[in-house]
């Protein structure tokens, strides 16, 4: 089992989320993370303007099984992108084992 | 003088409950056209509004439209404590009309909140006060034709209320649905609410308000009469509530907070028109009645594919409609007769908003476009507006 | 009138006082017992409360329990400005009485929160401001017994604030503290408020409030009395807060603002039974001691085992009763005589209360259970009882 | 007596703009500040304040130092509604007289807001509330020298706003700047408010405050002044939120809603020491230039390297001044002497405040420390002083 | 060592964290994540009935040496689970060093 | 590729990030999370006093690639020290695959 970390636009979570129903991934977690990269946000407070590069993204968790693996990605980098800076990223990484609490189940069947 | 101040602090209430039904992303954007309506509302009633609503018409006049010159300067005598009937003086009235005139706009800007062009707003909105508003007003208030066809209308519930329901029907209408409000199949989604705590406030705040716009309608320090409205008024909103939030849980089985707080506001909007007419027993009933229409109003307006973040149009309008009628169903007026000038009154200042609001909403799209980029209203009008988030310390989630 | 207003503001404080010092998940709940207190409070005042509270007792009666009818016609002569002393009239005194009643049950309100069946607390409120206040109201204010005993309360120490005070300490006895206000050694753990600016609003605007509240209890337009009671309740609430905090810092090494707040709402409370007979001087000392109670009252209620949100019960019962007593103690009508009228008092409306809301709250928890599931409260009463979010847009702890 | 309600409801606003206005990790510190001054504020005022500032000068006195004892006892006659020109009582002058006193400590309050060191502040606030404000008042309210010249300041831009706002300036440089306000090359960043709901909730409610500021300032109930007094006040504040938002927009190409709030209450300053003297256009005059330098004042103190995270020296020091000055140059009392009075007694004022809190904040500085450590100030005050979150149940971000 | 990473119930939130100091698990980190699965929640705003899938979960995040791993996960599985949809699942993964910021200690003797 | 997870305290955060950006790490995401350990905090509410060994955290995920693992952790580690209980920890794991969502670019050069 492989985990898929994506970090994308807020804007955009509709659509991944979308696009990861059509490949029949319906099962993750995300939460709001800050980011810190590229891409700059102008901003004004009282007569101040400054810009930041701490902006706000979305953090998704998903752990698919490895034949689920390349479809996820695929269709996250296929909804996420603006082809503006500030994307964001994919990281995979290994699942060792996985458990579904209500029954106790390991392994891939756990995951849905 | 005290109205003036509870009538001032209704545009708290205002805000607060457009902010607390609508989403976190967009509130800096809620706030600035409150104050901008609050602020240039006035000055622009200052500079022209107050003299065309009262003009003083000539005996003889037909009483549709005087203007009576820029600014304000008091009229001789003005200065008194019994100008017109007593009880006030003319400058007192000036502020009191002026909170009023800002109401009308507020209305409109509940319900196009989270994607109208800032800039847009504020052309239309000092148009609609400036102008619009109080060429409405003259006819009834400013002594102008329906005044003199015997047209009643307390505090408001068609003068104020529905000229600002109008505009708000006409322009969600032109403006669509929010982004996510309705999905692929036409049907409605919950865009919820962010800071509910806020908009009770700003019901409380409102019916608070409402002790000075109607109390203060009477115009006059008269104790008995004051008093009297009142109660209805209170009666009247506890009645709205009560029976839109048992109404409510009926349909839906659930208790629905929110319901409750635009039941209040329905009632308290029905028997403005009257509250000096009503028995508390008639106030009851009106009310309980507003109660029911706004949430059958509510859904209507989902029905109609039409997106009003705080159900303004169901408030204002329908229970605006509702409180006018009412005058000539209950209470001392009651009577066909008065039941059909209302119905006239209702249908002549109906029309004039529609068509003037249309014209000028769409003249306005034509011109320099009324809604904000999709991009813009995902990411959220405080940010692409204004640079400025809300709630700078919370963690929020982005809907 | 303007008492009127500021009275029914109070709501608007004793809701953020509520919401502040609840957590998060319970929102939505509190704002509908709350807004439910408004709106149906006042129209089961107006159905008969108010007659069973000034039913006009005759001469020689014993003055415990008479019934005017049901709904609110204005006696003959009502309308007049003259109407009792003066100074106001039939329909304002029915406002003003209407939001006090609704007080009771908010008090209650605040000490259920968190765990209450929504439905079992709609229903005990409702007799309990329909029927049980104005029967003891009755016994002072409408003329009854105690009134003829001499017994004096102002403004309601003991008819308003105790008779809630009461309510709401056998409730909280017969509901039992939340899931995890006590761990298994019994030791109290503090399940934190969660928004505190709130709450300090709430009691901003209760101080506010009570300029109505003691102020228009003067129910009459004398300028000198209102203000002289303007000044000692306004002395009495900050020197109840400054004790309190000075206290709770020597006591917890902390400067505690919960405590803060609630001493100064301990101070009005304490003021509230003779406002108009304090010189400021002893409106001080009144309040002082008010907040030392305080301090003392929280923490005994958490020896006790009992769970107090709000602080309702050390605030308006402890604080209340001190208050009426204070009477006999400070101030122009202090003597030994007149403190056992009060002791009298005291205990014979506390008698009557408990044993009241006791058999009340027992038949409703027999009849319809009065605390919602372990499971549901843990989930927070606003997904279990309302479907709906407080604040939907933010990322929130849960505790 | 409405007016005092009024007032003392401005605390509310201020507690809202500050907090709003600051990092959530301060909220408790800053309600526990503002709490501190309304209670302590009144209590001193009471002990001695009250007597300082109307010691009744004899008739060739210097007017410049004088105290009539301790406590607060009605002169003869006091009780009386004729007292002093009529319409209110001695009781409701102390009332309304202390609300305005601890208003002077809350403008410091909210410049020192997010750094300094409870105590100390406790601690200065107790000195100026109950001293240097009151010496400052009885040289024009109490009958003083700066009277006699005829130094004219109806509602204390001077006397309350100016007091307040040089010992707010002054307390920011002795205090220094936040942590991460100006980074190493001396840029200012901005230190974003964490809830500008509540800050914009303020500023409404300030606004309504005033109303009792300046209409409660005529101190009679003459309708015709305090109505016009109400209409020049609104206009003020109209046109300095429009000026303001206008002028930041165009330097800023931005629509910055803090600049229009700001300029709300420049506006409000501004008006305030001529509000019964200026007709309707002299008043939107008057804001439209303070809603201007508003926009420049805040900019200037942040290129002085000062650090004042709501503003208050631009609101209350420089548009006090502006407001003062004015008198001399628009409205009925305009001409060159008076304008020399007026800047005498701006000149005068400002010295005394100066000297007198530069000592008293070296003082403290010197004996107890001024400032929490670079530590503390990091985590927040509220955990640091108060071992309190002000919003438990939320998730936040740290600055 | 390994990561433990558990999405649960908020509302088992308490038992777990005393089943895991049951086990002498007294070392873990845990933040609000929204989750996406099979459970739905009913809501209504008004007037509009909707139910979601999107329900706000728990996720703690406990590294613990390989040792411990067994305890740990028996110690979520049994306290976290209601039997009904939406329990959540526990995932293990590798990890290959850890530091103790105070000490700069390494490896598992840096984990409690 | 390698994930550095650090906990650390929240008034750390600028220095740490300033120390990051130094030794050239520019790109990474944040968030707050509740951390259990060893540290108390002590608090008072109405009366009650009480200690909780619940301490808002600030949570960095950081993907370098190998090259970068060494310099980012001694980065942390002496920007985030205080030597008191409660300076936090660090866990490295293994990242097998990375993407930049803006171009589809995989493996290291994707990070920055
Ligand atoms: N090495 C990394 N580790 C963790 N998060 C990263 C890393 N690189 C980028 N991110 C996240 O991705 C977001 C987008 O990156 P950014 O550099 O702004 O745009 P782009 O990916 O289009 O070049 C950042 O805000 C950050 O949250
Ligand atoms: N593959 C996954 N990756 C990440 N999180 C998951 C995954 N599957 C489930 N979850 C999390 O677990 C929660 C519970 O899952 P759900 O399907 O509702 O119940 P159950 O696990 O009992 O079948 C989800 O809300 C989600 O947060
Ligand atoms: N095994 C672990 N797994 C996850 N997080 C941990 C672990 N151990 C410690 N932490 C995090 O590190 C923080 C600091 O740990 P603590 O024991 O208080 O101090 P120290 O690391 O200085 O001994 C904790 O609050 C927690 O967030």
């Amino acid at each position: 089992m492989k985990k898929v970390e994506a970090i994308i636009r807020k804007s955009k979570f509709d659509e991944v989320k979308a696009a990861l129903h059509q490949v029949e991934v319906n099962f993750f977690s995300y939460w709001d993370v800050t980011g810190v990269g590229n891409e700059q946000q102008g901003h004004v407070y009282r007569g101040i303007s400054y810009s930041t590069s701490e902006i706000q993204r979305r953090f998704l968790s998903i752990v698919v099984s490895d034949e689920f693996l390349d479809r996820t990605v695929k269709a996250i980098l296929s909804s996420a992108a603006t082809d503006r800076v500030g994307d964001g990223k994919i990281f995979i990484s290994n699942i060792e084992e996985a458990y579904r609490i209500r029954t106790g189940d390991k392994g891939s069947k756990s995951l849905n | 003088m005290i109205c003036t101040a509870l009538v001032f602090i209704m545009h708290l209430g205002f805000s607060f409950l457009e902010i607390g039904l609508t989403r976190q992303k967009n509130t800096i954007n809620i706030l600035f056209k409150n104050f901008f309506i609050i602020t240039m509302g006035l000055l622009v009633y200052c500079l022209g509004g107050f003299n065309l609503m009262y003009p003083g018409f000539e005996e003889g006049a037909n009483g549709v439209l005087k203007f009576a010159g820029f600014g304000i300067t008091a009229p001789e005598g003005g200065m008194e404590f019994g100008y017109a009937d007593g009880g006030y003086t003319w400058w007192t009235d000036f502020l009191f009309q002026g909170m009023f005139a800002a109401t009308a706009a507020t209305i409109v800007s509940g319900a196009v909140a989270e994607r109208i062009k800032l800039s847009s707003f504020m052309f239309f909105s000092l148009i609609y006060v400036g102008l619009v508003y109080p060429i409405v007003g003259s006819w009834k208030w400013g002594g102008g034709f329906l005044d003199r066809w015997g047209f009643y209308d307390f505090a408001g519930s068609t003068l104020v209320h529905s000229v600002g329901g109008w505009a708000a029907l006409i322009a969600i209408y032109v403006l669509g649905a929010r982004v996510g409000k309705f999905d692929e199949q036409g049907k409605p989604k919950a865009l919820l609410g962010h800071n509910i705590p806020l908009a009770a406030a700003g019901v409380l705040i409102l019916w608070l308000g409402w002790f000075g716009f109607n109390g203060g309608s009477v115009l006059s320090a008269d104790p008995a009469l004051t008093s009297l409205t009142l109660v209805t008024t209170s009666l009247a909103a506890a009645a709205g509530g009560a029976s839109a939030a048992m109404f409510s849980t009926l349909l839906y089985k659930n208790y629905d907070l929110t319901m409750f707080m635009n039941g209040i506001l329905g009632g308290l909007v029905g028997i403005t028109a009257g509250a000096d007419q009503m028995s508390p027993t008639d106030a009851i009933l009106i009310g309980s009645i507003a109660g029911i229409i706004i949430v059958l109003g509510v859904a209507l307006i989902d029905r109609l594919k039409l997106d009003d973040p705080v159900g303004a149009v169901a408030v204002h309008l329908i229970c605006g409609i509702w409180g006018t009628l009412a005058v000539g169903i209950f209470g001392s007026m009651a009577g066909w007769t008065q039941f059909l000038v209302q119905l006239a009154g209702v249908g002549i200042i109906g029309a004039f908003c529609v068509v003037s609001s249309g014209i000028l909403l769409f003249a306005i799209k034509a011109a320099m476009g009324i809604r904000v980029s999709r991009e813009e209203e995902i990411k959220g009008l405080d940010l692409a507006e204004h640079g400025m988030d809300a709630y700078a310390d919370f963690r929020l989630n982005q809907h």
